[in-house]
């Protein structure tokens, strides 16, 4: 049977999730073996413009560039997975969507005007194109990714996580640091997969595989941690390091933020 | 049967159970989190423990464990039962001893599920005394006292252990430390009732059980269930730490051969979304509300005949949006 | 006290938990989502064993994808043969639709209460099926056309979308012309009403079949409450209109039997998926049904 | 006849980038190296973040020196709160930043840039003809990204080393375990000393090189205080502003730097000639041998230095473990901080060269403003010159081999400055 035909790519981000795959040094010559590898960007220079079986996409769209690309492997692509928190919720670097404009961000930074140049807004693949499977982590974990490809290559999609952190946790057995220690953990809203790293550490979870798509409950979080001492302006950055993307927690940011500029305008 | 054990003999009493095999007992991991850990002496562990975090159904239900390995060559699925390990349980509660009663009920009585019996088979329970803090209802749900499922149980005494016999297998440990253990005497007799006494005095939490089903029923379209769910995370943790609470999923997964590989089964939690999804997309409980009414309505029912809750407190104790289980469940039966 | 060890374990393991292998004799494609297949079971002491009744089902297991339950598609023949209707909606299935004749799956079970076929004897069936529900209940039709002479009237009402997403078409237009001859009456209803082959259908038996939903069959024929037992399967928006119309002909609640889907994962009772109801009554549709009467649906929350 | 010379995009290299080489008949009118990577305004969003996790978020920027960001953010955070760490914290630390120079170098000599030289497009296919040393390389990287694991949480974006120590120690038996296997996987770091030792290092890129790097102290290392120059002169690293000027230029989104006037290289290279009286042991004889091939101007000789390194951090990472184990692990949780308003700037030594963090805090310990100095902005310019020379040199294809020597994360663009591209 012919091999299926593999591109990796990657948008804007850190390169953290092609490097994961670089990182799979016990795996990762036997994997690829099962594939035809035509782009690799960051591990090989060999390149076929050519129709993919799967094409992995990682980084987020911030560019006019990054759109024709992304528009372009998806049309030679038979499955698209987005690879990583950049490609699915824009990560990190979408955390002031809809809090600060481009135009702002641009003249922060540089100092000079937003249309200089061609960037959009950071987001994910599915903002633009159909995605068929997302690989949440920031970076995505080995063991996913590796699931993934052999599930692909049985020929099935992967099952895929919608559960919490906190899930992960209990599994383990570590001590819930949000309970036990009162730290502003984002385990409750965060998808799971990482096995609980952070917790595990001792360390209160900030939510890097993202936020659980259309389920996450982000003002329960706002409330417990508000009870737990924690100012709004915080636990709202804490929110967003991850979740800029997310619906519910830009509405959340709009409501305070509205809450805010009402009882100063009272004052 | 009755018997009694002094303090001064309770070391080696201990370190003969290592002779039966692993011995796990209560040890404080941090703040109030404690856990059934490997203990190799009684120091390392805290006997006045309040609860575990984990409920001692991780032993036989394992939190993530192979059922079968498969090889596609081959076209076979052997079943994943290693080298049983004989474990001893030491300082169980009455109430997850309760717990574990109906946990067999539910994987050894009916279709017995091999996992779960061959472990359950390989393991002796110790019981030991405590007393209840403000998120123990176990009197309440009639856990409190365990009368069997276990195989000893140990009261405190001010200068030793009352200990009860309540199978074969303990008395054969009681037989084999026979040096060690002394007929308890009328003193002790009134100081374990005493004790018993005293600790349902101690209880302060309460839920009133009776009919508690119809309750339940009766407040199906209660509005407590959405402002509940508003609070929650549907994290799963009041399932993950019950220690009644059962489901598992299981998931295939293919090593990098693509010929073999294993499916492994873990726990599962009824708050989940995807609990209630079938093939196809259609979930019988697609919001957080119907799922949590669904937990209230299984832990307030019954499985042949016992309570799905035994009054542990957990769920309540580690909820991170500090839902209060008994209050919620008084708040939908109107007691609150 | 040792009590591991392989030997003991074939001593005390369950049958019905015991995965098994089974052949794909047969493989045919029904509809575009729909395959029959004819599963030859490899150990023929297991498959001696292997007795079920029409409304049980299997869960089986495709080697490195998983598991999935799939009710059984006919009544006990041939012993060493299972066969199944497997609709392509999520992994598993879609893997099965992948195999070929000669391809191994893995089976265990029969799970479930099934269709209480004895005590519906001396009594008409009445069988309404939509769309896939009609699978469960071809092994109820056959089990009653194998003892004829044990049951009355049989009318089977079979609600699809349109021609090409009929089921066992072969077999069932049969019935649909010649069923009478063996008492047995076969209503078709089709949903997309520009379909060109059940209007020629509705146009050439217009006693039989018509355009609508399945419930709209009613108004074609006469049936008394008495001496009938109704069995349903379908989607799950179909039970409510159905058991109305048979409310409305004063069946009652005991009389309507119908067949539930849920996510039975273990099909055992124990790993919780399944589970429906309130307080005071929590079943588990693997263990407990999937068959139930309606008197159990008006005295469990959440059931239809 | 004007013509464009093209080389679309780099691979093999973290992040985008391209060279341009417009000829005019026989003359080179104009080389431009783009890195076109999307900005993500990093200096811009972390503002008002609570310093508590700020590195989480400045680790981000980049994921090959992920460390190195963590590192570079949580000392300039603990500068402008005048926290000391205990000497086990900085013994772990130093430990991490070995690690992930083994990481990184072991990907970059014998993944990017050995194909380079032996005729392949990547390590994969390179494995087919030499699967043995493709194995020893990714042996000797994992043993790199152990550290990662097992010090930081992870292999990128690890999260365990915080402001004021480490969350949880690691245990005495998985710093043996590291140990074991670095002692293991030594012969694979002299492995690539000696390949690149005896490969012909083309000199068609050479130009005068200005070069800057870290003064480590006593020790070779990657963390200082003080910055060199190869003109003979030190600066504390509060005055990078003076030493990178950096400004932007249209047709890339990096900006450019500069020192008095001229583009400068950082990284293995400027590392190795700068302390190279600091290094020890076989590092130290290693170079000894091979120090005729490391020449200031060649920036191809760049891989012969990171090799050093691989040497070097292999036996320092052992050294490290060695030194934690025989003061006995601690558990001594983080050291108590008063946050207080103030600005720290902090540098650290990443793979690829010099990498700084500024940031001014306000009362509450929140970030009022930031600045970081990538390696990649501070080597841009002088990757464009060493392309413009060889470019002349050449006036065919510019090399692949340049970008990879040339030692350039194009990852991280917290200046990317977005230019459109011709």
């Amino acid at each position: 049977m012919a091999k299926p035909k593999l591109g990796i790519f990657s948008l804007t981000g850190c390169g953290g999730d092609q490097l994961m795959i670089l990182n799979m040094e016990n795996e990762l010559l036997d994997l690829l073996s099962y594939f035809e590898i035509k782009d690799f960007q960051e591990g090989s220079s060999y390149h076929e413009d050519v129709e993919l079986d799967i094409a992995l996409v990682e980084g987020s769209v911030s560019t006019e560039t990054d759109l024709k690309r992304l528009k372009e492997i998806r049309e030679k692509s038979k499955t698209l997975i987005a690879l990583g928190d950049c490609a699915i919720g824009g990560c990190v670097q979408a955390m002031r969507n809809g809090q600060m404009s481009m135009a702002e961000r641009m003249k922060k930074v540089y100092g000079v005007e937003e249309d200089y140049y061609d960037v959009l807004e950071p987001k994910g693949l599915s903002a633009h194109v159909k995605v068929d499977l997302e690989i949440p982590g920031c970076p995505i974990e080995k063991t996913e990714i590796f699931r993934a490809i052999t599930s692909l290559l049985h020929g099935d999609l992967p099952e895929t996580i919608d559960y919490p952190v906190c899930v992960e946790c209990k599994l383990n057995g570590y001590p819930c640091v949000l309970v036990e220690k009162g730290m502003p953990c984002l385990g409750p809203l965060t998808t799971a997969g990482c096995d609980a790293r952070c917790p595990g550490l001792g360390l209160d979870c900030i939510g890097c595989r993202g936020p659980i798509p259309d389920e996450a409950n982000a003002a329960a979080e706002l409330d417990v941690l508000l009870e737990k001492g924690y100012d709004e302006k915080y636990i709202i950055n804490r929110l967003r390091f991850f979740g800029g993307n997310f619906e519910d927690i830009q509405k959340l940011t709009k409501k305070i933020s509205e809450r805010r500029n009402k009882t100063e305008g009272n004052e | 049967m009755y018997k009694k054990l002094a303090k001064t003999e309770f070391p080696r009493f201990f370190e003969g159970l290592g002779n039966l095999g692993k011995v796990y007992g209560p040890v404080n991991i941090e703040g109030s989190t404690y856990e059934f850990r490997e203990v190799q002496s009684p120091e390392e562990m805290d006997l006045k423990y309040t609860r575990t975090m984990i409920p001692p159904k991780k032993f036989f239900l394992g939190t993530k464990e192979t059922m079968y390995t498969f090889d596609e060559e081959k076209a076979v699925y052997t079943p994943a039962i290693g080298k049983q390990e004989k474990t001893i349980i030491f300082g169980i509660h009455a109430c997850d001893i309760h717990a574990l009663k109906l946990l067999d009920k539910v994987y050894m009585d009916e279709l017995m599920d091999l996992f779960y019996t061959m472990k359950r088979r390989n393991t002796i329970l110790i019981g030991i005394s405590c007393h209840p803090d403000e998120y123990c209802f176990c009197k309440s749900m009639g856990t409190s006292y365990a009368t069997d499922g276990f195989d000893l149980f140990l009261h405190e005494l001010s200068d030793g252990y009352f200990v009860r016999v309540g199978s074969e297998k303990g008395h054969q440990i009681i037989e084999a430390n026979k040096p060690l253990f002394i007929d308890a005497d009328e003193k002790d007799v009134e100081e374990f009732k005493m004790n018993e006494k005293k600790r349902l005095e101690e209880f302060n939490l309460e839920l009133n059980v009776l009919g508690l089903q119809d309750m339940l029923d009766l407040a199906y379209e209660s509005p407590v269930w959405q402002e509940t769910a508003d609070e929650c995370f549907g994290c799963g943790t009041c399932n993950l730490t019950c220690p009644t609470c059962r489901c598992y999923d299981v998931v295939d997964y293919v090593g990098l051969d693509l010929k073999t590989g294993e499916r492994v089964r873990r726990w599962d939690s009824c708050m989940l979304r995807k609990h209630g999804l079938v093939a196809g997309g259609l979930n019988f409980r697609p919001t957080r509300t119907e799922r949590l009414r669904n937990r209230f309505n299984c832990k307030g029912s019954l499985t042949e005949g016992m309570l799905n809750c035994v009054g542990c407190g957990r769920c309540t104790v580690y909820c991170p949006a500090e839902i209060n289980f008994v209050e919620v469940m008084k708040k939908v039966i109107g007691e609150l | 006290m040792e009590e591991g060890g392989k030997a003991a374990l074939s001593k005390i393991a369950p049958k019905e938990l015991v995965l098994s292998p089974a052949k794909i004799v047969k493989s045919e494609n029904m509809t575009e989502i729909e395959k029959h297949l004819e599963l030859e079971f490899q150990d023929k002491d297991y498959a001696k064993g292997f007795v079920y009744k029409p409304g049980q089902f299997v869960e089986v297991s495709v080697m490195g994808v998983g598991e999935a339950p799939i009710s059984i598609c006919a009544a006990r023949k041939n012993p060493d043969i299972l066969e199944l209707c497997v609709r392509r909606v999520g992994r598993v299935t879609n893997a099965i639709h992948r195999l070929k004749v000669g391809d191994l799956l893995w089976i265990r079970g029969p799970y479930g209460n099934g269709f209480p076929m004895e005590k519906m004897e001396g009594s008409n069936l009445l069988l309404v099926g939509g769309g896939l529900g009609i699978a469960p209940l071809r092994g109820v039709l056959q089990h009653a056309l194998m003892n004829r002479e044990k049951y009355g009237e049989i009318l089977v009402l079979y609600g699809i979308r349109c021609y090409t997403a009929m089921l066992f078409r072969d077999e069932f237009l049969h019935l649909f012309y010649e069923g009478d001859k063996q008492n047995v009456k076969f209503y078709l209803s089709y949903e997309d009403s520009s379909d060109k082959a059940c209007y020629e259908l509705a146009c050439e038996r217009s006693d039989r079949c018509m355009s609508g939903v399945v419930t709209k069959l009613f108004q074609l024929m006469k049936i008394s409450a008495e001496d009938t037992y109704a069995v349903i399967c379908g989607p799950p928006i179909m039970y409510k209109f159905v058991v109305k119309e048979l409310l409305q002909r004063n069946f009652s609640p005991k009389q309507i039997y119908m067949t539930l889907e849920r996510r039975m994962k273990c099909g055992v009772g124990k790993c919780g998926h399944c589970i429906i109801g309130s307080g005071s009554n929590i079943k588990y549709v693997c263990k407990d049904g999937p068959v139930f009467t309606y008197w159990d649906a008006l005295n469990t929350k959440g059931m239809i | 006849m004007k013509r464009v010379i093209e080389v679309e995009e780099l691979t093999r290299v973290e992040g985008h980038g391209r060279v341009e080489v417009v000829i005019d008949g026989e003359e080179i009118k104009d080389v431009n190296m783009a890195i076109f990577e999307g900005p993500r305004f990093f200096e811009a969003f972390i503002e008002t973040v609570h310093y508590e996790k700020v590195p989480d978020i400045m680790r981000r920027i980049c994921a090959i020196c992920t460390a190195s960001h963590s590192l570079a953010s949580i000392r300039a955070i603990e500068k402008a709160f005048n926290v000391k760490v205990t000497e086990q914290t900085s013994l772990l630390r130093d430990l991490l930043i070995h690690g992930e120079m083994i990481e990184s170098h072991a990907l970059h000599v014998f993944m990017l840039a050995l194909p380079d030289y032996l005729g392949f497009p990547d390590a994969v296919r390179m494995a087919s003809k030499y699967p043995k040393e493709v194995k020893a390389a990714l042996r000797l990287k994992q043993a790199g990204n152990m550290v990662h694991n097992i010090v930081s949480g992870r292999e990128v974006h690890g999260m365990n080393e915080r402001v004021g120590g480490f969350s949880t120690v690691p245990s005495e038996q998985d710093l043996k375990q590291i140990k074991m296997v670095m002692a293991a996987t030594k012969p694979t770091a002299e492995l690539a000393v000696d390949l690149f030792a005896k490969l012909e290092t083309p000199k068609f890129a050479e130009s005068d090189n200005v070069l800057m790097a870290l003064d480590p102290g006593d020790k070779f290392g990657f963390m200082g205080d003080y910055v060199l120059v190869s003109d003979g002169t030190r600066h504390p690293v509060e005055n990078y502003q003076a030493l990178t000027n950096e400004r932007t230029v249209k047709y890339s989104h990096a900006k450019f730097s500069s020192y008095k006037g001229s583009s400068f290289m950082v990284g293995a290279l400027p590392r190795v000639l700068l302390n190279k009286d600091k290094l020890e042991g076989t590092a130290a004889a290693l170079y000894d041998e091979h120090k005729d091939l490391l020449t200031q101007n060649n920036t191809l000789t760049n891989n012969l230095a990171q090799a050093i390194e691989l040497v070097h951090s292999v036996d320092r990472c052992i050294e490290d473990i060695d030194a934690l184990l025989s003061n006995g692990l601690k558990n001594e949780g983080l050291v108590e901080i008063e946050v207080k308003a103030n600005r720290g700037t902090a540098a650290v030594e990443a793979p690829r060269g010099i990498l700084y963090h500024d940031y001014t805090f306000d009362g509450e310990g929140c970030i009022v403003k930031c600045n970081v100095i990538t390696p990649t902005a501070q080597n841009a310019a002088n990757m464009e010159k060493d392309y413009r020379a060889a470019a002349k040199r050449l006036i065919s294809e510019p090399d692949e081999k340049l970008v990879n020597a040339s030692n350039l994360s194009l990852e991280p663009t917290t200046h990317a400055y977005p230019a459109r591209c011709t």
